[in-house]
């Protein structure tokens, strides 16, 4: 993999105009992507439609489900949709043809169609947009049969899962962390791959398992140093798909350290992180030094005012005071 | 409109597709009230002109969007009896080895792409298949149909609004039979007429006696040649009526008596079936064999689909995910 | 509490004729609702329109959106609407209403508003409905900040969650099982009220619990004689309100039976199971005999063929073998 | 239409507003670009005319359903400039404490009830409060204001419909600036023109100049009296433009040069200004003193502002629920 660096926004970028090059049935449709439109609104999609066409990279009207649907349809007949959903407060727009379609299509007719369909959309705390504009609903696709769901936190990981998103047969929700989209790292090869469903360990450890995914998982690495301060060998996986998540990654690591914590953004109560906890306190009963442990939001809606918004979004701060709390007890 | 009515051959295999719903229809009740089949039914008796007229427009790779109400679709695009009542039955020979059932056939074969039990959402997913054609350089067009109770959802608005933009070769076929449930047509629909909805996205917005076969073969031929010449997207409001209420079990009791006692003194099979003979496109020799005939294909359909296996229990999470590539 | 013995139906129905009787500001919409439509698909409106008018009454078009937005705006002056979403699948096409505003309000007006709304809604299996009516989705809406989320059993509970969901100042999602509506218990009282939050124990038991919510609640009283044939007491506990949820009486009792299993009919992973799971583990670390077990539905959409449905729901004989597993695995 | 225009004190009236909205625009642009507030600003410049022309029609207690670009609306209707600026940077005297910032913004005593980031959201939401006001035997209406772009999602059907059917006071404002962020009205829109979409609710479409206050104010003052009278919601489309981009900091390249520098020449303000003391309805120095007295009301509301304290992290957790009754 050659060392030159690109932001995370350029490897999604180069992973959909890489994709789009080696195939043909690879399509993309969403609010203002195409070039006319200057591309998207952080500009993800900037260039395809010049050199593709915008026959195969639609602009659409404000109109999810429309949206959603086109997307269905299409990837019905072989062809490989790549739909954006701005932000993913919009998917609650579009939740139908998501959960009641895409997702069902290959199940409810016996396997005759399938809907090998991406939906990528943007979403993160920190950018002061208030209540309706940075929220993480993973949880809620991840408990949804037929869908995948990933969440990339590098430029490796941006388009190694997208890429592999776009060649996986069955939908896939692609959560982009928008504060994270200019936070650079090395330049991924076309044939750079990394499989849905495998975790990867960032960082080995000792002593605590940090589980987290997106914009979170970088923020655990920001935890490090602390924990080293304090003493603490702590391992660092980075989920990057939470549907199917890579429980073997998982409980291999916490049968070593003997502690978990669940870092995420979303809101704690019925998040991503109770699926985690609930499981690996089954199948490792009696092997854990500790509870596992989970890190995230405080249940309200995401304020406006910097001070609260800034308490509101975990950080690298927070997960460390939670590790050490786990490990010191 | 076109003037010119369809050719006696065209007119005689619309009846053939209408006499086969009527007997498909009529065969569905009876096998579930004598409890031979437990499923939820949706009788489309009286709606059978619209599906007819359309399919002799339509070919095996022209897709088709129906709703839970629309095994009448399903039939005249081509499903074969056998696969409909193997699946509506649950049964491993059905088109869907069981797994959708009645308000979620698909058949590929045939182009029945998908059918949804939400009201609206056959629309947004035609135009994706209208979409594919387009990319393709095709012909083929994608037919969405819907009731009228639909058009007032948002998917309505969205997929018309976005065939129109994209001149997509989505052909939008609303089977209005006034009644939404046990609400009618007027207390949930601002518009006069549905037909007026083609203004809000600039496409041709057609009403027709969906009860007439060569009205209704002549607005759903426009629509289709438009189509596939690529001039976009055509919504046609097809006026109709549903004899048996919303659901197996339904007894209507918020049809007026008046209203439906004029809606099946009009059943458009009788009439359609002795302008035939009138008009001497057939005799009533040749029709009654046609009707005779699919009760045969019926009796011999219901017992290949209750004599087929139930899928084994590991069809139960089959069929989730792919492999991945 | 009068021993005469009413329909679950009938006592959603009296609830909402009581609270309509009392109180001017409780109305109600939805999809075929009023008599002139026979008070609604299933008849638990029946009767209102008559009594209170069309006005207070509304038969709505098919239009979810706009079904909950004219709740939220009535409910932000005053009025208690209670908005009818036929079928639980169908909230999908409304959750941007039900979670980017009717949860959000309060907390983004800095609470001059707030949303006291209701949102009654039906699903269960086993009625061959197939893939797309009969999902349960409650741990999204317990995901959610700001929303509440009942599931009643009983005639008692639907009649008393009901009336405090209409009370509440908060947006409530009351999830009414559709196969239960006919079974019968005794008709509750006008001043009859099930606070929201507060789990019942419906029967003590000593070796395991069992953690069990709507028509699930039913199934694991079902289990009751296997398990004792077994051997086995188990101590039932109906959760009723799964947002809030009762942590105290839930975490009481599996201090003293030293088991927990929790029993939905959603899908398991990423259920309301989960969170149930993950906060046992953690409070009463050290202190438990087994695993948090969890059992529901397996990943996969419902399905239509009768053997398949039957396989896919949970019943008592599957929530019997599970408890058994437990105490004696 | 109605044909007489308003008066001179109105005009004055408007003007008033229209230059209180303009200030506030400029002002909060030049806040965000030397440093002293950041936040997601959406300007309305060029659309004063709108909310200004509606406003004057409009009570207190009338309601107002907005959006992200909804300052405008916010201000005509009633909305201090300190509880904005307060809000806006987040702050603890802002209407919701800092915790709804500039996308959400309420102000109940004023009767801006919802201001939402969801595109097509005010809609649906408008028509609770119009029902409510019916329920309450009131003359109340209730404002949607929304943008062309909006007009293509599922809520902008649903809630038009639904407001048609049952009457509501509902008045459903679409601001067509011609563009939905970076995408141009008709590469999204079928429909000629917006106001064409009332025909598919049975309901007034009006087509107007929102940059002319009197054509605007007749507009407006018909729709208010028709649902004050009971006779139900009209739609009107109000033609404007926006001369910052969608957001600050968007350059606006997908704009055609030509078209903005026609926009910014044909501004309404200016315009305005002029008219009124041609037609001797104000004197320039009136005019003068009406601005200057904005600018110091702004030095006030934004020094108030940044003197007011951030909410206690307490906040961050509260308005989550309610007391239990
Ligand atoms: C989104 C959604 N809301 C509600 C329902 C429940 N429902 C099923 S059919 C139906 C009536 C549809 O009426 P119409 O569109 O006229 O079609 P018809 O049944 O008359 O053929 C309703 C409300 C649904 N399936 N989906
Ligand atoms: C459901 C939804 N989809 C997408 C967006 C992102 N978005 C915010 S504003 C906007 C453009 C809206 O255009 P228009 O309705 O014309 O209003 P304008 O901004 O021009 O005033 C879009 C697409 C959103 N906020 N909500
Ligand atoms: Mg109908
Ligand atoms: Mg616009």
């Amino acid at each position: 993999m050659s060392q030159e660096q690109i932001t995370v926004l350029q490897a999604y970028s180069q992973a959909l105009m890489d994709a789009m090059t080696e195939d043909d049935e690879v399509i993309v449709l969403g609010e203002d992507i195409a070039d006319p439109e200057e591309g998207g609104v952080v500009g993800v999609t900037k260039g395809l439609s010049s050199k593709f066409g915008e026959l195969r990279v639609r602009t659409t009207p404000i109109a999810e489900e429309a949206i959603i649907g086109a997307a269905v349809g299409a990837s019905l007949v072989g062809f490989k949709p790549v739909a954006e959903i701005m932000l993913m407060n919009f998917t609650t727009v579009a939740m139908d043809m998501i959960v009641n379609h895409a997702a069902k299509l290959r199940y409810m007719s016996g396997g005759q169609t399938h809907c090998p369909l991406v939906i990528r959309t943007m979403t993160g705390g920190g950018m002061s947009t208030g209540g309706q504009h940075s929220d993480y609903y993973e949880a809620w696709f991840a408990h949804t049969p037929g869908m995948k769901v990933v969440c990339p936190s590098t430029t490796e990981d941006a388009y190694g899962l997208l890429r592999s998103a776009i060649e996986d047969p069955d939908p896939v929700l692609i959560v982009e962390n928008l504060p994270i989209y200019w936070t650079k790292g090395p330049k991924p090869a076309s044939d750079h791959r990394v499989p849905l469903g495998k975790a990867k360990v960032v960082v080995p450890g000792t002593d605590v398992t940090i589980v987290s995914y997106s914009r979170t998982a970088l923020e655990s690495l920001g935890a490090l140093q602390a924990l080293g301060e304090a003493g603490i060998s702590a391992e660092v996986i980075d989920l990057r798909t939470i549907q199917p998540w890579d429980q073997e990654t998982v409980l291999a690591s916490v049968e070593k350290t003997g502690r978990l914590l669940v870092a995420h953004e979303a809101v704690v109560p019925f998040g991503a992180g109770a699926e985690i906890a609930a499981v690996v306190q089954d199948k490792l009963f009696g092997k854990l030094k500790a509870p596992v442990k989970r890190i995230g939001a405080p249940f309200n809606p995401v304020p406006f005012s910097k001070p609260l918004e800034t308490e509101h979004v975990i950080n690298g701060a927070k997960i460390a005071e939670a590790a050490i709390a786990l490990v010191k007890g | 409109m076109i003037p010119n009515s369809p050719d006696g051959p065209t007119q005689l295999e619309i009846f053939r597709k209408m006499a086969l719903l009527k007997a498909n229809d009529e065969r569905s009740r009876k096998v579930i009230t004598t409890g031979r089949l437990v499923m939820p039914y949706y009788s489309y008796r009286g709606q059978e002109v619209i599906p007819s007229a359309l399919a002799v427009n339509l070919k095996d790779t022209d897709y088709l969007c129906t709703i839970y109400r629309g095994i009448h679709d399903m039939l005249a695009k081509g499903l074969p009896l056998k696969d409909l009542w193997a699946e509506i039955a649950g049964r491993v020979d059905g088109t869907c080895k069981g797994k959708g059932g009645p308000m979620h056939l698909t058949d590929v074969k045939h182009g029945v792409m998908v059918t949804t039990g939400i009201v609206g959402a056959s629309m947004p997913i035609a135009n994706g298949l209208a979409w594919a054609s387009q990319l393709r350089g095709e012909d083929r067009v994608a037919v969405a149909t819907f009731g009228d109770g639909a058009s007032n959802i948002g998917a309505f608005h969205e997929a018309l609004n976005l065939a129109a933009v994209w001149k997509l070769p989505t052909i939008f076929v609303c089977q209005n039979n006034r009644y939404g449930e046990h609400t009618a047509y007027a207390k949930a629909t601002g518009a006069k007429n549905i037909a007026d909805r083609g203004l809000a996205y600039g496409i041709p917005g057609v009403r027709v006696d969906g009860n007439d076969p060569v009205a209704m073969y002549n607005a759903a031929r426009e629509a289709v040649e438009r189509a596939r010449a690529g001039e976009g997207p055509t919504l046609i409001e097809a006026m109709t009526f549903r004899f048996h209420g919303h659901v197996f079990g339904d007894k209507g009791g918020y049809i007026p008596k008046e209203e439906l006692e004029e809606a099946i003194a009009a059943d458009p099979y009788p009439r359609f079936r002795a302008k035939l003979i009138a008009d001497g496109i057939a005799t009533e020799a040749q029709l009654a064999e046609i009707e005779s005939g699919f009760e045969k294909d019926l009796d011999e359909a219901v017992d290949f689909a209750l004599a087929s296996p139930f899928p084994g229990i590991e069809e139960l999470t089959s069929d989730v995910y792919g492999a991945a590539a």
